[in-house]
């Protein structure tokens, strides 16, 4: 079976898919070198890059999210790839060419870790003033070993606006680890995705059933089991997160729920409304919420869900204006 | 030696792909593949003179590739390897020493050891039996020959293993009972470099 | 086999759903009466309101575009069914509730026009001023009887702009129909959707078939064939559209690419990539476009290609500031 | 009556369900089942004491039902029916003014003709059989019965058409076949009523 793409020769997938990116949004973005999308306009001299890097497929993530208020660039990989690290490297040293620090967030994958390892090591040998964090909130793991899942978009979201407001690099990176630290998320699928550039389905997914825990790549999760309602999938999986943060009543959080792909915003709306009842019932504060695809998985069926304790400082960096082009607030 | 290598990886890269789909995400071997493309491209065209010099630039072509963990790996070890001073080729104890500086530059890269499903189940066993021929005296062909056969029977090893490193780790059990594709792709590159000196010497 | 959606009691499907999008907006729209979705801080008095309806299951469609510089209300009805009569007459006194006059926008499909004609003849028996424009852009129907598509965006947007502006309502109209007359949609299908009540899929297709003339429910177009290539689909689609408004090189053209649910961004940009590059070839000028899930169909893979010809009014209305949850202009 | 109608509905929303499937959205049943369980609410609640009330809040009942083409159309008639002066219900040429008035009221709403494959298949026959047998002096419940033959036989007519409005308008050719739901409900309804009046007539 030929699989159900628009797509053309799966080897240009990935420069195809940022020069069409580009073209949609030709005020706000550009290319740079091999797949680094970057701000049209760069940020004033002096304040602090914000960067990013990581596989491709998973659109609008990560490079949707460069723009004023987030991303300074974004290092793009192939499909479920990472980059070279040489393209992260090349990425550090023009986000700092003005003598600017730059603040790289990496999604803890072992392949986006290793070049990010590699290219900070070239750039402290070159001298450049970088500091890196690990975005590691998925709960499937065990703590010290997880994955980063859509989170990462609140760490772009709060740092970026940190680094907008002409924050130094260790405040920005302050902010980032204290976002990552505070952030929990469980992802649960449905149904597979295929493969772009392979052709193959990413994981295999009977009938009636759901998988919670299951990675951005389908990689395989801990809870398999009998499909749920809306509302019992939202309270499994809010229970869970709930309690590996230790919310307590009263307190105030985040709310993000990522549409998978093919999963619709109509489910993400009926999961956000059992979420919001059940914090209400347990006097947790709905302090603000996103919903919607922010880091998909082809046309793969499921979500993320991720939660996040808020305090005054990470709420204000949140609300402050942002305008990329998958991400805007005024 | 990159295009034995090469060849090898080209006979090999849609089973490597298939070992990959069963933990992992099914394109280690493209990514071999557009490694070693890469590899051939950079060779071609290159105006490095010494081995050092040939290997950094090799290491850094490979560390260019988009392909998640196995390019770094690779990569890493292949630009280690050119931090050692090698001196001629054919010199037997010079390349152990640079095998040895490119493990000891992928240390900084990843904590996982043999044992635990990696393409280092292949590389380390490869770097040590290569050193050993290498203090007990023998020809280059001769020792890239044990190392090649401590490659394959290294990867061969990692079929009982349970991944602890890379996207297969979160399968636990399930990934036991078929080898991990870096470490196959390692011995395939080892087999690669014997190929290559066997002809060498042939010649 | 059970449907894969996260779903609850099929029958609460859309007062669900309608409250999960207040709860998750609740600084930027409001529910009122059943099922209408309106503005939290109304239109200052006096404006052209602008209103709207349609069924559900096309999320954000319709009710995403409630807000500042867009909608004013709109009224849902159930799963890909029109509103009843009645409910669009409540919503069109309670926007004339304080002598406003409002702008009646409807998308060519039997119920919606049913609906919508009959609150008409009882808005002008009750004397409120009320004008309606009917959407009917999709080129694959004969002329004259056309379905309303993702067009209706487009719609939304400039005659917000010119209430927001305070323009008349016969400006308002004027604009409405001048961007109606000026657009073009065509859309394409590769896999069906499930209905989420029904638990049918909502059409039939083989594995290697597209369907190019293809409805927003799964109404069947004219035009099935064997998959073809991003680069193909493309350039037919497009070949169709610009033939359909007569466009002629030198021209300028916003086009929008509207997902219906499972077909990745990634595709959209690739699609998106060809039709610029098209364009540049034939020396028509893509002056501002749209990416992205605008009106989808469920888990539907495929996607609504429109074009509309632009003149400096309607592109400085296109470009007017705009805020409502899933349509942003900063 | 409604009552009655009500039944016939129950009983067939699965097939009207399957048969808009076919080239429809496949909600025709269950939107005729929330029209009548809306209906049957209304009259409960319902305080109208004319025929003409009653008329009029049933169909504006209808308006109110989110049920796309089907119910805009049945409401509309039924609305329609509730402006004429009908008097009495056991009066049978008040009665078939009032079935007139509603299919007025429909022209305003839909261009929809009988031979187009919709509802007016059922309903202009239906409106036909009962004026003339009022006129020909009939009682009501006999005229309701030829009237609900006549919706039956018009439904049953629309297997052989191509449908021209509605969804189904894509479709050509295909929608040949199968007969129309909307018309199919109209029989049902007919079929109620007039079984509701023989009841009644019994009782
Ligand atoms: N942390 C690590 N250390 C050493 N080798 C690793 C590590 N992570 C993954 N690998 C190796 O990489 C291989 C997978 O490579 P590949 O499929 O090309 O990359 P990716 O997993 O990013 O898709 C695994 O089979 C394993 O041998
Ligand atoms: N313009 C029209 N005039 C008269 N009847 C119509 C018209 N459009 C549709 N219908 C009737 O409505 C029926 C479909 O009803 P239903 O499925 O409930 O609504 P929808 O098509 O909005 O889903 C058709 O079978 C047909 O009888
Ligand atoms: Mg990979
Ligand atoms: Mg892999
Ligand atoms: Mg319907
Ligand atoms: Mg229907």
């Amino acid at each position: 079976m030929r699989m159900k793409k628009f797509i053309n020769d799966p080897k240009n997938l990935v420069p195809e898919l940022l020069e069409g990116f580009t073209l949609a949004f030709p005020d706000r973005i550009r290319l740079r070198g091999t797949n680094t999308i970057v701000r049209a306009t760069p940020k004033e001299p002096g304040k602090v890059r914000v960067v990013t890097l990581g596989g491709s497929g998973h659109e609008p993530g990560l490079s949707g999210f460069v723009g004023k208020g987030m991303l300074d660039s974004s290092v793009a990989g192939e499909i479920f790839a990472a980059p070279g690290a040489v393209k992260v490297i090349e990425a550090l040293r023009e986000a700092c060419a003005g003598g600017e620090r730059a603040l790289l967030i990496v999604l803890n994958h072992a392949g986006d870790v290793l070049a990010g390892n590699i290219a900070m090591q070239a750039a402290e040998r070159e001298g450049l003033k970088v500091k890196m964090v690990l975005t590691q909130e998925d709960i499937s793991g065990e703590p010290g070993d997880r994955r980063g899942l859509v989170g990462c978009v609140a760490v772009y979201k709060v740092a970026g606006a940190a680094a907008e407001k002409g924050a130094s690099l260790d405040t920005c990176l302050e902010v980032a680890e204290r976002m990552e630290r505070n952030m929990r998320t469980l992802a649960v699928a449905v149904r597979t995705a295929t493969h772009p550039a392979t052709g193959q389905p990413i994981f295999e997914m009977g009938d009636d059933e759901m998988e919670i825990g299951m990675g951005q790549h389908g990689e395989a999760g801990t809870g398999r089991m009998q499909l749920k309602t809306a509302n019992e999938t939202a309270e499994i999986m809010l229970e869970k997160l709930l309690a590996d943060l230790g919310v307590q009543p009263g307190e105030e959080l985040l709310v993000m729920l990522n549409g998978a792909g093919a999963t619709a915003l109509m489910e993400l709306y009926l999961i956000f409304r059992r979420v919001a009842q059940l914090l209400e019932a347990k006097k947790i504060r709905l302090l603000r919420s996103a919903i919607g695809e922010f880091i998909t998985t082809q046309e793969q069926a499921g979500f993320q869900m991720m939660i996040a304790r808020m305090d005054p400082e990470l709420t204000e960096l949140w609300d402050a204006p942002a305008d990329a082009p998958f991400f805007a607030k005024l | 030696m990159f295009a034995e290598a090469a060849k090898q990886i080209r006979r090999e890269h849609e089973s490597l792909s298939r070992l990959d789909c069963i933990a992992g995400d099914g394109d280690h071997g493209t990514t071999m593949l557009r490694t070693v493309e890469k590899l051939e491209g950079t060779m071609e065209t290159s105006s490095a003179k010494t081995l050092n010099e040939i290997l950094r630039e090799a290491g850094w072509a490979v560390l260019g590739v988009d392909g998640g963990a196995s390019t770094a790996i690779l990569g890493s070890f292949i630009a280690g390897m050119g931090e050692a001073d090698i001196g001629e080729e054919s010199d037997c104890k010079h390349l152990a020493a640079s095998f040895e500086a490119g493990l000891r530059a992928l240390l900084k890269q990843t904590k996982a050891k043999p044992g635990d499903k990696t393409m280092m189940d292949a590389l380390v066993p490869a770097v040590q039996a290569f050193a050993s021929a290498a203090s007990s005296g023998k020809s280059v062909s001769e020792a890239m020959k044990e190392a090649a056969a401590a490659a394959r029977a290294g990867a061969d090893s990692t079929r009982d293993m349970i991944a602890r490193y890379g996207r297969a780790k979160f399968l636990g059990e399930k990934t036991r009972g078929s080898p991990d594709p870096g470490a196959t792709s390692i011995a395939l590159f080892f087999r690669g470099f014997s190929d290559a000196l066997t002809q060498m010497k042939e010649a």
